[in-house]
């Protein structure tokens, strides 16, 4: 299977501290592959890097665009998601004075009525927005929140709130989904539901999922492969059952 | 040589010393409280009023007593700020652009409230406060010292500013409350679950800095000629600037913040008059002009709420 | 009293209400909507009042055939000639009219553009205090420079009707201006509320974070609303200087940014009609405690001071109380809603 | 919650409607009155509007002047009583903040209540912003204050009961070249005042033989120390023997405070404009021993040594325990002049007023001494007075006239600094 992401010797100083200090890693296409490793192991930085909130102090990130690994590193983080990188937080960033369905339309890219002069001109953008409220309807059909759609953020359960941060990307072409800890503060059995959702994207739309978890547990049943990252450098790597079982992850979890 | 150079050195430390009082308690406060607070010049001006109407109405020259009287108004002044207004705010949810704009609500009240009360003093008893000379205290000395001579303003802001570094040193360092309110700063909701309470030590935090600027402003009434119910006001401009200069985070930057500005203010604009004859009336637009200097070259980044990184420009690399 | 000149009241009142609700309604859309503190309102303003003021006099005396370096518009020369010259050609008058308010809006509209530049990076307590200072930057140049008058500031400058005899009837035709001026911003400001850049603009406000990670290019955005806001802020200014017909740097200070500010949060943050009645609410009630005043007999304390603190309490009050203002922000309103609500429809069959 | 926002919306409402109801029936009331009192033979009211710096920049003196409009329509009533006119004049005043807007937004009030004279705003400034509005609605307006030279245009409705600073200029020129000044540094407040206060000076004293450099500073800061500073090693690199302030009050008194701690500054001569006559901080010990030191003087638009004056300033401190300030003399007579020419019109209207104003003015005589306007409409002749800053007995200082100015010269009625 050919990647989809690759991230080659990226190291990440900030003044003494080495945040990122060489990591290589590939996340195939189709695939959905894990990130774990303790507190302040430099998972969230990874991250930050990959999405262009931090440049690189040394390697480089590369990104599937057609048949090509391309250059993605020192992109602003609005053009990284252009290019169909979809990130969510660690605590959902939505909109709040939006309703559910609004926060599903700011996501589409090329919105006519984004143009200050057509914007004026409602004729100009009024059939592409109708066509794009269809699509978001259709999305929150099929997650069983069309109920939801003109409701405020703040009536919505935590779940629906990680759901819905989730499901915004699909508004676009979007082909890798970065999930930064999407069972934070979410109970077990509400933990294992958002990842069969999370595998149902991945299969009716095609999609590449590269997760942050602390908590190895949950992610164990649903990954492809996990790497584990410690003190900003790649511990161990391989399939979840092998991981779990390596030394190292264990006295790195345990032993600090 | 520039001519009068000594004067014009007097003068930058005496303001450096004036900048620290003021704006040391500003970043403070933001960084404990993460209020960005226009109402600080209202301390400023309360401090300075304190010491007026002591000396006005009671005919008091004793500058410890209006220190003390000044530190618990304007600190009970901040309390009452942040316990009405900031407090019920930030408990729902408001943006910090909200808690901002309703600062400036406050400065706003604060000062016109002043400008009644100066109203009033005048119509019982014919006296204007609305500009005030300079007030002589009998309990500061004054002299020179091998050719300098040391005004009552200098004394006591350099006590002033002396006590307030070591004793915040001491206080942030060596004290429980004092790491208490450090770690209230740097992460707040750690500090929670370390049994600290947060809201006594934010409202401790804005006692204390709003006390020390009120005390600043006792101090200027020794050394302004006139005193005037704007003093707060023109004066924040360049108290923002030291601090933004600090990113309202870094003590140490604030510190550099106020020696930079002071010393363009006042040895910067003799040589620029001197040398390139630019009118003194232009001194005000060098500190603004330092302002966006620094925010363009040296950007706070994320301070205040904003975007934590710095915007490349379209598709660069490093 | 005397009496009361009803008519007269309303068009004076009105004309200051359509000044002020111009420069409500975009901060409005700059702030409210999209969360641009922008305490500086008065540059803007104040840039286009400058703008109108300098090309007027200039232009005037040079179409006249004035040597304007022998006898410039600031020089007591230059005033008596504006006076003489000032309403010879309506149809000159009209022009520089339009002149004005388009020169205006691009130069204030530039500045605003450009002055996002040192603020793109910070929060919202550096935008805010970065604009109010650019205020009294300008506030400083604009004293020093020249040919604007310095601190004299220019006067007798030819208003567009001047040459309209009956001063009741060129009153209400410059009102009708000001009035067609505030609907066509009124219309502009609620087009672009309620559109799909309103809904990017309540997501910047919201979480530039978040929109930046959804591809939003947030630099480009605000400067563009701040292009737009202060270049009709521009207008307002050309408005200002035809009314007074006088500009002088001392006229704008902060305490005008803080009256606007006061406008909109009382009115509501993010709602266009909230700032309209803000507007209207103020000026009025500024404009009835000068006839209630003198009323009163000679006070102990200036009733301007107690007018201050009511609006600096209000603005707290408010926020306290009723964030929202006394007309709280309205949903957008693009054809998204018909499709949902057909949608509901649609199931509830 | 009790403040929805409904509740407040009608709260609002209710208030406006009720303002507006109330002044309704008040102006109809008050409509009914005049009528009525146009039918029998009562007494007539005519009112004189006022739009006064009671707030902002200006404050100190505009409480000042308050008192004496109170004062002067006293007068002006006892006077045409004796004079055998059953007519009453009152007061409307209203407050500008020392703002320009509000001062076009007070002349307006008063104009929509039917009001034809009106005596402000103070600042020349505001002046400019009301000009075009009495102009076109033949409104009488007559400035104690404004000084500025660009207002001094012939034909309109403004009119100024204080000559233009260039006679000040002279004055102040002539006292410091005679009192042996040759090189000075012209100290100023960067504003329209300052600037062309500044400008008359340079050009009388270079006129008369002298140098002079000018320096100007910003105004509206929180203090002048640094400012100060740089005047001292101007005066100290260029050697001049002498400084000009030009400034107001509280700016004035800061850069003196500072200027007496300086040795530089304490051993060159000082000459100062009006603006800081009258401010009480000027009299704290350190600015009385400062000049004494500097032989400091100051010049005044001033009649002095004229009875009325006199009578006039010691019935302020009688009635109101306080020392006239600057103007106070003009807003006096202007008040005066307003009253006698509206009887003089003998109809309410602004165009005849103003061709009385004209007539009343060439023989009037009042604290500001003769009062006659020249075309522009400014007072064609200003008297100028110095003044000194001198010990009281038992302690303390005050401000005296020592002299004034007559026939290009500076004549000292007495010596202010032994």
């Amino acid at each position: 299977m050919s990647s989809m992401l690759e991230v080659r010797d990226v190291a990440k100083y900030f003044g003494g501290v080495k945040a990122l200090d060489g990591v290589s890693l590939t996340v195939p296409e189709k695939g959905l592959i894990g990130l774990i490793g303790p507190n302040g192991s430099g998972k969230t930085t990874l991250f930050n890097v990959i999405t262009g909130f931090y440049v690189p102090d040394r390697g480089s990130v590369l990104f599937r665009e057609s048949n090509d690994l391309v250059r993605i590193d020192g992109l602003n983080p609005n053009e990284v998601f252009k290019r169909g990188i979809v990130r969510t937080f660690q605590i959902p960033r939505l909109f709040n004075s939006l309703t559910v369905l609004e926060n599903l339309l700011v996501t589409p890219l090329g919105q006519r009525g984004e143009n200050p002069v057509r914007a004026l001109l409602r004729n100009s953008w009024s059939a592409q927005e109708r066509e794009l409220a269809k699509k978001a309807i259709e999305l929150l059909k099929a997650f069983n929140m069309l109920r939801y759609a003109n409701s405020k953020i703040s009536e919505l359960s935590a779940a629906h709130i990680k759901m819905l941060e989730t499901i915004r990307g699909l508004m676009t072409p979007a082909k890798l989904y970065l999930l930064d800890e999407p069972a934070a503060g979410v109970d077990y059995l509400m933990a294992k539901e958002l990842f069969t959702y999370v595998r149902r994207l991945r299969d009716e739309h095609n999609l590449t999922f590269f997760i942050i978890e602390h908590r190895l547990e949950i992610l164990m049943e649903y990954v492809d492969y996990v790497y584990v990252l410690h003190n900003g450098k790649l511990l161990s790597e391989g399939k979840p059952q092998e991981v779990i079982s390596d030394p190292k992850v264990i006295e790195a979890y345990i032993g600090v | 040589m520039i001519p009068g150079v000594q004067q014009a050195l007097m003068n930058t430390f005496q303001y450096m010393l004036f900048y620290l009082i003021f704006s040391i308690p500003l970043t403070l406060s933001y960084r404990t409280t993460k209020v960005i607070n226009f109402a600080h010049a209202n301390f400023i001006t309360y401090g300075a009023y304190v010491a007026i109407f002591l000396h006005g109405l009671l005919g008091l020259d004793i500058m410890s007593v209006a220190v003390v009287l000044a530190f618990i108004v304007t600190g009970a002044i901040a309390v009452l700020n942040n316990t009405l207004v900031f407090t019920p705010l930030q408990k729902r949810g408001s943006s910090p652009a909200i808690i901002m704009i309703s600062s400036m609500g406050l400065w706003i009240t604060y000062k016109y409230l002043l400008y009644m009360i100066t109203d009033v003093a005048r119509y019982y008893t014919a006296k204007n406060f609305v500009s005030y000379g300079r007030i002589t205290y009998s309990d500061v000395p004054r002299g020179s010292i091998v050719g300098i001579s040391f005004s009552q303003a200098l004394v006591a802001s350099l006590v002033a500013a002396s006590l307030l570094v070591a004793l915040l040193y001491l206080f942030l360092e060596k004290t429980k409350i004092g790491r208490a309110m450090r770690a209230v700063a740097d992460n707040p909701s750690l500090a929670e679950i370390s049994g600290i309470s947060r809201p006594f030590v934010v409202n401790l935090t804005w006692f204390i800095c709003g006390g020390i600027v009120g005390v600043g402003g006792v101090i200027w009434t020794s050394f302004s000629g006139a005193i005037t119910p704007e003093v707060g006001d023109s004066a924040i401009l360049q108290v923002f600037t030291v601090g933004f200069i600090g990113g309202l985070v870094s003590l140490l930057r604030t510190g550099i913040g106020a020696v930079l500005i002071s010393t363009i203010e006042n040895v910067g604009i003799a040589i620029l008059n001197t040398y390139f004859g630019i009118p003194v009336s232009f001194r005000p637009f060098l500190t603004f002009v330092t302002l966006i200097t620094t925010l363009i070259v040296f950007p706070p980044l994320g301070a205040g709420g904003g975007l934590p990184y710095r915007f490349l420009r379209r598709g660069s690399r490093k | 009293m005397i009496g009361f000149d009803i008519v007269g009241f309303m068009i004076s009142w009105l004309t200051l209400f359509g000044i002020y609700a111009i420069l409500a309604l975009t901060l409005n859309l700059e702030s409210g909507t999209a969360g641009i503190t922008n305490f500086g309102k008065v540059v803007f303003y104040g840039v286009g009042a400058y703008v109108s003021a300098t090309l007027t006099a200039y232009l005037i005396l040079i179409l006249n055939g004035v040597d304007v370096s022998e006898t410039p518009p600031y020089g007591i020369r230059g005033i008596i000639l504006l006076g003489e010259l000032g309403n010879k050609n309506p149809l000159l008058n009209i022009g520089l009219l339009v002149l004005s308010l388009v020169i205006a809006f691009a130069v204030s509209g530039v500045l605003g553009y450009l002055l996002t530049y040192p603020i793109l990076r910070v929060g919202p307590a550096f935008v805010g205090f970065t604009l109010l200072s650019s205020g009294e930057l300008l506030r400083i140049f604009l004293q020093h420079y020249e040919p604007v008058g310095a601190s004299k500031g220019l006067m007798a400058i030819p208003t567009p009707f001047g040459w309209i005899a009956d001063s009741r009837l060129r009153e209400v035709t410059y009102l009708g201006l000001v009035l067609g001026l505030l609907a066509v911003t009124y219309v502009v400001t609620h087009r672009l509320v309620n559109s799909p850049l309103g809904r990017t603009l309540r997501a910047l406000r919201d979480d530039e974070i978040a929109a930046l990670c959804l591809g939003k290019h947030v630099p480009r955005i605000k400067a563009t609303i701040l292009f737009i806001g202060s270049g009709v802020a521009g207008m307002a200014g050309v408005l200002l200087t035809y009314y007074l017909t006088s500009v002088n740097p001392n006229m704008f200070v902060p305490a005008v940014t803080f009256n606007v500010w006061a406008m909109i949060i009382l009115g509501g943050f993010g709602n266009l009609k909230g700032s309209l009645l803000g507007a209207s609410v103020i000026t009025f009630v500024d404009r009835v405690l000068t006839f209630v005043t003198p009323q009163l007999g000679i006070a102990a304390i200036s009733p301007d001071y107690l007018r201050w603190v009511i609006v600096g309490l209000l603005i707290v009050v408010v926020l306290l109380v009723n964030p929202r203002g006394l007309l709280p922000e309205k949903p957008i309103r693009t054809p998204a809603v018909d499709v949902i609500l057909e949608e509901f429809r649609g199931e509830s069959k | 919650m009790v403040f929805n926002v409904k509740s407040i919306a009608l709260l609002v409402i209710a208030l406006i409607i009720g303002l507006a109801i109330g002044y309704g029936i008040a102006s109809i009331v008050g409509g009914g009155m005049v009528t009525t009192v146009t039918v029998t033979p009562e007494k007539k009211t005519y009112y004189i509007g006022f739009t006064l710096p009671l707030s902002g920049e200006l404050s100190s003196i505009g409480k000042v002047w308050e008192k004496v409009v109170q004062l002067a329509i006293e007068d002006l009533n006892r006077e045409v009583q004796a004079y055998g006119f059953n007519v009453e004049f009152r007061a409307v005043i209203l407050d500008d903040g020392t703002t320009e807007e509000k001062a076009l937004q007070n002349v307006q009030s008063l104009v929509q209540q039917g009001i034809k004279v009106i005596i402000g705003p103070a600042a020349s400034a505001q002046v400019k912003v009301v000009k075009s509005y009495v102009d076109s609605n033949k409104i009488v307006l007559i400035s104690p204050s404004s000084t500025a030279p660009t207002l001094a245009i012939p034909g309109d409705y403004v009119f100024r009961t204080v000559g233009s600073d260039a006679g000040q200029a002279k004055a102040l020129a002539t006292l410091a070249y005679q009192e042996g000044a040759r090189k000075v540094i012209v100290f100023f407040r960067n504003d329209e005042y300052g600037n062309a206060f500044a400008d008359f000076l340079v050009s009388y004293f270079r006129e008369m033989g002298g140098v002079a450099i000018k320096l100007s500073y910003q105004t509206g800061l929180p203090d002048y120390a640094s400012e100060v500073a740089t005047l001292a090693s101007k005066v100290q690199s260029e050697g001049a023997d002498a400084v000009i302030l030009i400034s107001f009050d509280t700016d004035g008194a800061n850069i003196l405070s500072h200027a007496a701690e300086s040795e530089i500054l304490s051993s060159v001569r000082w000459f100062v404009s009006e603006g800081p006559h009258g401010a009480g901080e000027l009299l704290s010990p350190a600015i009385g021993q400062f000049a004494s030191k500097v032989r400091l003087f100051g010049t005044r638009p001033l009649f002095i040594a004229n009875p009325l004056y006199e009578g006039f300033r010691d019935r302020m401190k009688q009635k109101f325990g306080m020392e006239p300030g600057v103007f106070s003399e003009n807003l006096y007579d202007a008040i005066k002049l307003a009253g006698w020419a509206i009887l003089r019109a003998g109809t309410y209207d602004g165009e005849a007023i103003r061709a009385a104003l004209i007539e009343v003015a060439k023989t009037y005589y009042g604290p500001s001494g003769w009062t006659f306007f020249d075309n522009a409409g400014d007072k064609a002749l200003q008297d100028y007075g110095v003044w000194a800053i001198v010990p009281r007995a038992p302690e303390g200082y005050q401000f005296k006239d020592v002299g004034l100015y007559e026939r290009g010269s500076i004549v000292f009625l007495e010596e202010a600094y032994s």
